[in-house]
């Protein structure tokens, strides 16, 4: 298959490709993580990297920008044999990476994140702050980003503006080629939109692009060619104008999947979260709204717009200021996660690696972390349950583990997301807030996820999913809400939440400078 | 002064009012209050002699507290330098009595230093030995090293050109506070531009991504306990050269110390953050404390409590202003 | 590939055993060296006074270990047990307390020493190590002030009995450190609190958002690296029958000392009460056994410095667990 | 100043004005420790250790030679000094504890705490190991012998007329010492504030500071009460051989040599460049070394059966006769004072 992939090369013509990487082998302890991988990048091409989670794409591009070496195998710059043994080599080389986690220094300050490594000098090769700071505002602009200023320290900012700041520091170091790990995992459409005119911009200036999603729609938007790994090997690489979504789900997937949204209708019961004027500064300011039984709430808004916040409100992690909550119709006083998990109250936040997991712990202690009640006695662990617990969990969401005992930190994406969710439902709540539930995971198991919510619901579990992808907000709920700065802008039953509506409500009327005034 | 200050983490414009929110700024706002405040009470404190008296008997705390600033914000931390401090005092003194050339003597404590600090750094970065593990091994191998060699005889009748503390330019800038503030300005300035400064930051904020921008954390973290090894050693020339005697075993405490005046100075212990500046303030604060409380005629048996209550509240203080700063975003 | 994955698992248990084991077999041979040169050191009667001289700082190892594996430190446990020492001395002496209460006050002062330590550092979040290097002086200045530099005696005769009488021919300070251990180590490897421990020490903020009570677990570890202060202060002022302000001073090193060497890692999540045990002999009984054996002072603890070293060193060469960690 | 009773509430008893030698207390009974089941060594080779407070001071370091000078004049007799790097009690606990398992035929000390040594100096009684100990006591029913370099009263009477002569008898004065908790330290500070009491009425005492064992920290606080009282302070004492030259540093630094007085326990070596620039006219101190060369001459008696309870005398070698007092002490002499003709002549 992969010769299909350099026969399309031949046909672009004479320019020998920026990037030729070919039989790149790569073994960790354990793991073929990839396996005689070719692929081929042409000046002014955006090549696509396709494949569920654990398939290798991370693996391979930190290979090209010299974070790993690889095994086997040769990478060429304009066919010139490389071998990058840090990755300061490879920016020499003209490769500049957006990682897929984000690698910032929290005290330090936006300008400095963006140019560590490569800041301006002055003569004598002092650091030249001022034109850090100044070349950072050009960059902001270019983006058209207006809620960031170079002197803001990185630890205050939110998710979706540290992914900006990555962003940035790519651009920063005008590369020939630019290597993006999922740049648009934390970012809305608002921001998404921004980035491709940035990134066509690029593109027509010859720069190479690889470009890694899961989002089959910005795939086929932005791509030229696309090249698919499954499980470490290389499947195939397509022209994009060639192909369709089907295929490339069958070449990643090895099978049909039949629907990315099973939203299927169940009876809705009485409320189990009501919310009234909820406020905890600086981004709750007043909310109110209801969830019940059975029903999903999706709740929508442009990055920063507080929702997350929302969330670890209601979920005592950052407790509210005032107003008030009621679960199940008896009011609540919430002031910690462990207050809100003892009445059934369960969070699956957004960052994961952060929030969700304790990755140098194993599948089966993860897995118990939120019940660890349900499999002790008189605070003793019961061993055998506990991993009978674990097992259970593995099996029903499909988490594709060699055991239990499976270090969490070295599955892939989507299997330590089934993993923090599985943790929670083990704790069989009534109220299942999901932040960002699909936010960096392969369609497969997105379709999983999505299944899973459903049953669910139809079990009679109350949802409220936070979700920057509309499309996954308009498949999967029942209602759609609209955060934005901190209030609820809008409310829409599922029938008449049009994507139009919907992005309306976000944006607000002030529409172009969206987001919130960090 | 307030442009070095001002913490790194911040753009040119009002720099100013950012110093006024800074440790720095809380630190010389409680000298300044102390000083006054004691002032007011017995205004011999306030005498020139008393106040540079003060500096000058801790100028080699400050000093060995900038080399420890750098260690702690690199994401490590030191306690062997108290011991070092010791040993390389009594070289020195050996060497001088033993009649060699001055220049030498007052080099070779930089030099060992720098020798054995790199060693530790490099057992720390390369076969990633937890810094605290190393060090209090050193420690106790330098202290129990020290006596065993010199049977703790004390180093006597040293020439006069070895006491470099003695020395006071134009007769009244000791030199001890001279190489104290040039060492401090030094620092702070390299810390702030120049490329391997900023790399400290980067490696004791996130070791993994300044890896991937380009910076070696390990080539970071055995030149920043080299350079801590240096400061050590300069430490040590003000340390030893104040009496006409060297003791020859390790000085009490001086690690905890020098610890102590680094944290009071803002250098957060989880790395990445602090400035030299401070931990110097920080050293003359706390001397300051330490002096005062004689001047007040505060109980000696309630000394150490009242001292050790103040420093408490200092880093209380700061850490309060810290998270209003961040919660403020 | 998940399949291959399997391969990859979690080594923590395993490695832990093999550090431990590892330790205990260097351990064995210099034990084995050093009863060849010296015949009065493998002799029950040497090896008992041992546990007895080991026990103070032995009973503070035991929370320092939990406190280490959730990342935090605790530097004052010295000056906490001077503190205790004089508040015992001196409730019975000055304030007219009978001994009992006396002493029972004192650890109580203790554990108040250790939760204001906790409180600080849960509610205001002081970073453990800067919070415990203030308190360090803090606490024992207190101890200075309180004694006014004067020592208490005469204390009467029954009160020795803990520091310098027998059970079942074992020392009775012993006994006490013995029940220690036990329930330390069962609490850390069998407990919901000991997993709290390990999940907070990998990942504080996933604990929190786990629903799981990170405030209240540190600040009981606090507390009860306090208590333990008291209880070790009670053992000394009985074993050397005064109390002075300047009791445990240093201790906290030494502490720190046998709880890294036994394998708990200073980044936390990693470490065992077992590790710290034979941590805490390997000292003791490397110490003696140099001192019987004729090298001085001095040069144990050049020995004992290397040992720290060496051992981590081998150690960490068996395990890639930080890697993966981060 | 605060009151001073030497922190152990023992009753002070300052010696008279004048020179007369003290009211000779009723002979006391032998209040010692009884050794049980010591092998006979008279006359035999044995071996001793020596346990001062604390190894690598430079005072430790003379007794430790006096008792090597003497070891090799009695020729029969090996001692090993050993001890802690910091005047800790329980330290120096742990380390007759391991001589004594290892085995020894005598133990030397220099306690950190009377009381708390007593335990495992009984133990060592118990187990036929002879207990000695110098410079600092013990509870008298935990050794055999004390061998006491002066009687606190002795120094006290030494340092304050030194200093009443060298001030002036209606001056200020304050003290720079190790710390509160030190014994010897405390209870010389108590006589001193008797005696000064009794004869010098008019001296004032200004102030006590502690400086640990630390010269720099020393330096730093005798500075500090220079600054502080200015011309109101008229003399420093230091109590201790590392606080006295910190002391002498402090004041030439200052450039009051002359004006204010510093008068202080301290060995020659390091007073020596004051003591020649006149900054300090007298420095009080025993010979340490003949501290621990009678130290070790007692042991040998003791050893030998030739010092047993009741006796009233011992021969010390070259420093001949030394007498028995108050029960199981014997007393090296009265102090010696350091002068700028005689420090020349000592090199310890
Ligand atoms: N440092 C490592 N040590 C061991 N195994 C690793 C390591 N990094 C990755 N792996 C394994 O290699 C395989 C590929 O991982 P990789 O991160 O490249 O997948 P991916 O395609 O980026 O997945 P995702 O879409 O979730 O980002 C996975 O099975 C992963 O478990
Ligand atoms: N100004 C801020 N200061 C500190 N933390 C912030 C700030 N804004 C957001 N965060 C953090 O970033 C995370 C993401 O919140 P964000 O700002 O992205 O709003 P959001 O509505 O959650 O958007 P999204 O869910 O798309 O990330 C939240 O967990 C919040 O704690
Ligand atoms: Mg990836
Ligand atoms: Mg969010």
């Amino acid at each position: 298959m992969s010769d299909a992939g350099s026969a399309v090369v031949q046909e672009d013509g004479a320019t020998p490709p920026l990037l030729a990487v070919s039989g790149i082998e790569k073994f960790f302890p354990g793991v073929r993580a990839l396996s005689n991988v070719s692929f081929e990048v042409a000046p002014g091409e955006v090549h696509a990297l396709l494949g569920e989670n654990g398939a290798g794409k991370s693996t391979l591009i930190k290979i090209i920008s010299g974070v790993y070496q690889p095994d086997a195998g040769t990478i060429n710059v304009d066919g010139q044999p490389f071998r990058f043994l840090s990755p300061d080599d490879a920016r020499r080389a003209g490769i500049a990476t957006i990682y897929q986690e984000l690698l910032l220094f929290r005290d330090l300050s936006v300008a400095e994140n963006v140019f560590m490594g490569h800041a301006p000098r002055r003569r004598g090769g002092w650091l030249d702050w001022k034109a850090m700071a100044a070349r950072t505002e050009a960059l902001l602009a270019s983006l058209e980003i207006t809620d960031l200023t170079p002197g803001r320290i990185v630890g205050s900012l939110s998710v979706g503006n540290r992914q900006r700041v990555e962003i940035l520091r790519a651009l920063s170091q005008d590369a020939r080629l630019l290597i993006m790990d999922e740049p648009t995992a934390a970012l809305t459409e608002y921001d998404v939109t921004r980035l491709f005119d940035l990134v066509r911009r690029l593109k027509s200036r010859g720069v190479g692009i690889i470009y890694i999603s899961h989002r089959m729609d910005e795939i086929f938007q932005l791509a030229d060619r696309v090249t698919v790994l499954r499980d470490g090997a290389h499947v195939g690489t397509r022209k994009v104008a060639e192909t369709s979504s089907a295929e490339l789900v069958q070449m990643m997937v090895g099978r049909q999947i039949e629907s990315l949204f099973p939203k299927v209708d169940v009876p809705i019961g009485a409320p189990v979260l009501e919310v009234r004027d909820l406020v905890r500064r600086p981004l709750t300011k007043g909310i109110s709204l209801t969830v019940r039984a059975g029903e999903i709430v999706g709740l929508a808004g442009l990055v920063g717009s507080g929702r997350s916040e929302l969330a670890q409100t209601i979920f005592g992690a950052t407790p509210a200021e005032s107003g008030q909550i009621l679960i199940s119709g008896r009011s609540v006083e919430i002031r910690s996660p462990a207050a809100a998990r003892a009445l059934g109250i369960a969070y699956v936040p957004e960052d994961r690696a952060m929030q969700g997991l304790v990755r140098p712990m194993t599948v089966r202690e993860n897995f118990s972390l939120a019940s660890l009640g349900r499999v002790a006695r008189f605070g003793f662990i019961d061993s055998a349950a506990e991993a009978r617990m674990a097992e259970a969990g593995v099996n029903r969401f499909r988490v594709r583990t060699g055991s239990v005992e499976q270090v969490v930190g070295r599955l892939s994406g989507g299997n330590q997301q089934k993993i923090v969710l599985g943790k929670w439902l083990a704790n069989e709540p009534k109220l299942l807030i999901l932040d960002e539930p699909t936010r960096g995971i392969d369609v497969g198991a997105k379709a999983e996820i999505h299944r899973l919510m459903c049953q669910l619901a139809a079990q009679g579990l109350a949802i409220l999913m936070i979700s920057s992808e509309l499309p996954e907000v308009l498949g999967m709920s029942d209602r759609v809400l609209v955060m934005r700065e901190g209030r609820l802008a809008a409310e829409f039953a599922r029938a008449d939440a049009t994507p139009e509506a919907v992005g309306a409500a976000m944006m607000g009327s002030q529409g172009a400078d969206a987001g919130r005034a960090a | 002064m307030s442009t070095l200050a001002i913490s790194p983490a911040q753009s040119g414009d009002g720099r100013a009012l950012r110093w006024l929110a800074s440790q720095e700024a809380l630190l010389s706002f409680a000298i300044v209050l102390i000083a006054v405040l004691v002032g007011l009470y017995n205004p011999r404190f306030l005498a020139t002699r008393n106040l540079t008296d003060i500096v000058l008997g801790n100028a080699y705390v400050a000093v060995a507290a900038i080399g420890m600033s750098l260690v702690i914000v690199s994401g490590n931390i030191d306690i062997s330098v108290g011991s070092l401090i010791g040993v390389l005092a009594t070289i020195s003194g050996s060497l001088a009595v033993a009649g060699v050339p001055m220049v030498l003597v007052w080099l070779t404590p930089l030099v060992v230093g720098v020798l054995v600090m790199a060693l530790q750094g490099a057992v720390v970065a390369y076969l990633r030995i937890p810094s605290i593990v190393v060090t209090l091994g050193m420690l106790s191998i330098l202290k129990g090293g020290l006596i065993s060699v010199t049977g703790g005889r004390w180093i006597t009748d040293l020439p006069q050109a070895f006491h470099l503390a003695d020395i006071e330019l134009f007769g009244l800038l000791p030199m001890p506070v001279l190489i104290m503030v040039t060492a401090t300005i030094l620092a702070a300035l390299w810390m702030r531009y120049s490329a391997s400064g900023r790399a400290i930051y980067a490696t004791g904020g996130n070791a993994e991504a300044a890896r991937l921008c380009g910076v070696s954390p390990r080539r970071t973290v055995l030149m920043v306990f080299a350079l801590h090894g240096l400061f050590a050693g300069i430490a040590t020339l003000l340390f030893a050269t104040q009496l006409k005697v060297i003791q020859s075993t390790v000085p009490p405490n001086l690690e905890l110390t020098v610890i102590t005046a680094a944290v009071v100075g803002g250098v957060s212990i989880l790395g990445g953050v602090g400035t030299v500046i401070g931990s110097t303030l920080a050293t003359i604060l706390i001397a300051e404390i330490a002096s005062a409380l004689v001047f007040i005629n505060v109980s000696p048996y309630w000394i150490h409590a009242v001292q050790g209550g103040l420093i408490l509240v200092t880093v209380i203080a700061d850490i309060l202003r810290r998270r209003r700063r961040q919660v403020g975003g | 590939m998940a399949v291959l994955a399997t391969e990859i698992r979690s080594s923590a248990p395993r490695w832990l055993i093999r550090h431990e084991t590892l330790l205990a077999a260097i351990l064995a041979v210099a034990l084995a060296i050093l009863c060849v040169f010296n015949e009065n050191f493998l002799t029950i009667d040497n090896l008992l006074n041992q546990g007895r001289l080991m026990t103070e700082v032995g009973l503070l190892a035991l929370p320092m270990t939990f406190i280490i594996i959730t990342g935090g430190i605790d530097l004052s446990v010295g000056s906490i047990v001077g503190l205790c020492a004089i508040i015992l001395g001196y409730s019975w002496k000055n304030l007219g307390f009978p001994l009992p209460l006396a002493v029972v006050f004192a650890v109580g002062v203790g554990g108040v020493a250790g939760f204001v330590n906790g409180l600080m550092i849960t509610r205001v979040r002081v970073p453990p190590l800067i919070m415990t290097i203030a308190t360090l002086a803090l606490y024992r200045g207190l101890a200075e002030g309180i004694s006014q530099a004067r020592s208490v005696r005469n204390y009467p005769e029954w009160f020795f009995f803990l520091g310098q009488g027998e059970w079942l021919g074992v020392p009775m300070q012993l006994w006490i450190l013995l029940a220690g251990i036990v329930a330390a180590g069962i609490v850390l490897d069998r407990t919901t609190f000991g997993r709290t421990l390990y999940a907070i020490g990998h990942n504080e903020t996933a604990a929190r958002f786990s629903g799981l009570p990170v405030d209240r677990t540190k600040l009981i570890i606090y507390t009860l690296s306090g208590l333990a202060a008291g209880v070790s202060a009670w053992v000394l002022v009985s074993r050397v029958t005064t109390t002075r302000s300047d009791m445990g001073t240093g201790y906290e090193l030494d502490v720190i000392a046998a709880v890294v060497l036994g394998g708990t890692s200073i980044f936390g999540g990693v470490g065992t009460i077992w590790g710290t045990v034979i941590g805490l002999v390997m000292i003791q009984l490397l110490k003696n056994g140099l001192a019987l054996t004729g090298v001085k002072g001095d040069a144990t603890i050049i020995v004992i410095g290397a040992v720290l070293i060496a051992s981590t060193l081998i150690a960490s060469s068996l395990h890639g667990r930080r890697e993966v960690a981060s | 100043a605060d009151k001073w009773d030497g922190a152990d509430d023992l009753p002070t008893s300052p010696l008279s004005c004048d020179a007369s030698p003290a009211a000779a207390a009723a002979a006391k009974p032998y209040d010692g420790g009884k050794v049980t089941g010591a092998a006979d060594k008279a006359g035999k080779p044995i071996t001793l250790v020596d346990v001062p407070k604390l190894i690598g001071i430079g005072y430790f370091n003379a007794t430790t030679k006096g008792m090597q000078d003497a070891a090799k004049e009695l020729g029969n007799v090996k001692v090993t000094t050993d001890g802690p790097t910091e005047a800790k009690i329980d330290e120096q606990i742990k380390f007759i504890d391991n001589y004594i398992t290892r085995g020894v035929d005598g133990v030397l000390f220099a306690a950190n705490d009377p009381v708390a040594i007593a335990p495992v100096l009984k133990k060592a009684l118990s187990k036929g190991i002879h207990v000695v100990g110098y410079d600092a006591n013990a509870q008298p029913d935990a050794r055999e012998w004390f061998v006491n370099q002066a009687e606190f009263n002795g120094i006290a009477k030494a340092m304050i007329d030194a200093m009443a002569k060298e001030a002036g008898e209606d001056k200020g004065f304050a003290i720079v010492t190790s710390t509160f908790t030190t014994p010897n330290q405390a209870r010389w500070i108590a006589e001193m504030s008797a005696y000064a009491a009794k004869c010098h009425p008019k001296l004032k005492w200004l102030e006590t500071v502690e400086a640990q064992e630390d010269n720099v920290l020393s330096l730093n606080q005798a500075t500090t009460l220079i600054n502080k009282y200015g011309d109101k302070l008229a003399g420093l004492f230091g109590m201790t051989s590392v606080a006295t030259p910190a002391s002498a540093e402090a004041v030439t630094k200052a450039r009051l040599c002359g004006k204010v007085a510093v008068v202080g326990l301290a060995t020659p070596n390091a007073m020596k460049p004051y003591v020649n620039a006149g900054c300090v006219k007298s420095v009080v101190l025993w010979n340490p070394v003949d501290l621990g060369y009678a130290a070790t001459y007692v042991m040998r008696a003791v050893v030998d059966g030739k010092l047993k309870p009741g006796a009233t005398s011992v021969e010390a070698g070259k420093l001949g006769k030394l007498n028995v007092i108050n029960g199981s002490e014997i007393l090296l002499g009265s102090p010696f004072i350091f002068t700028k003709d005689n420090i020349k002549d000592f090199d310890f």
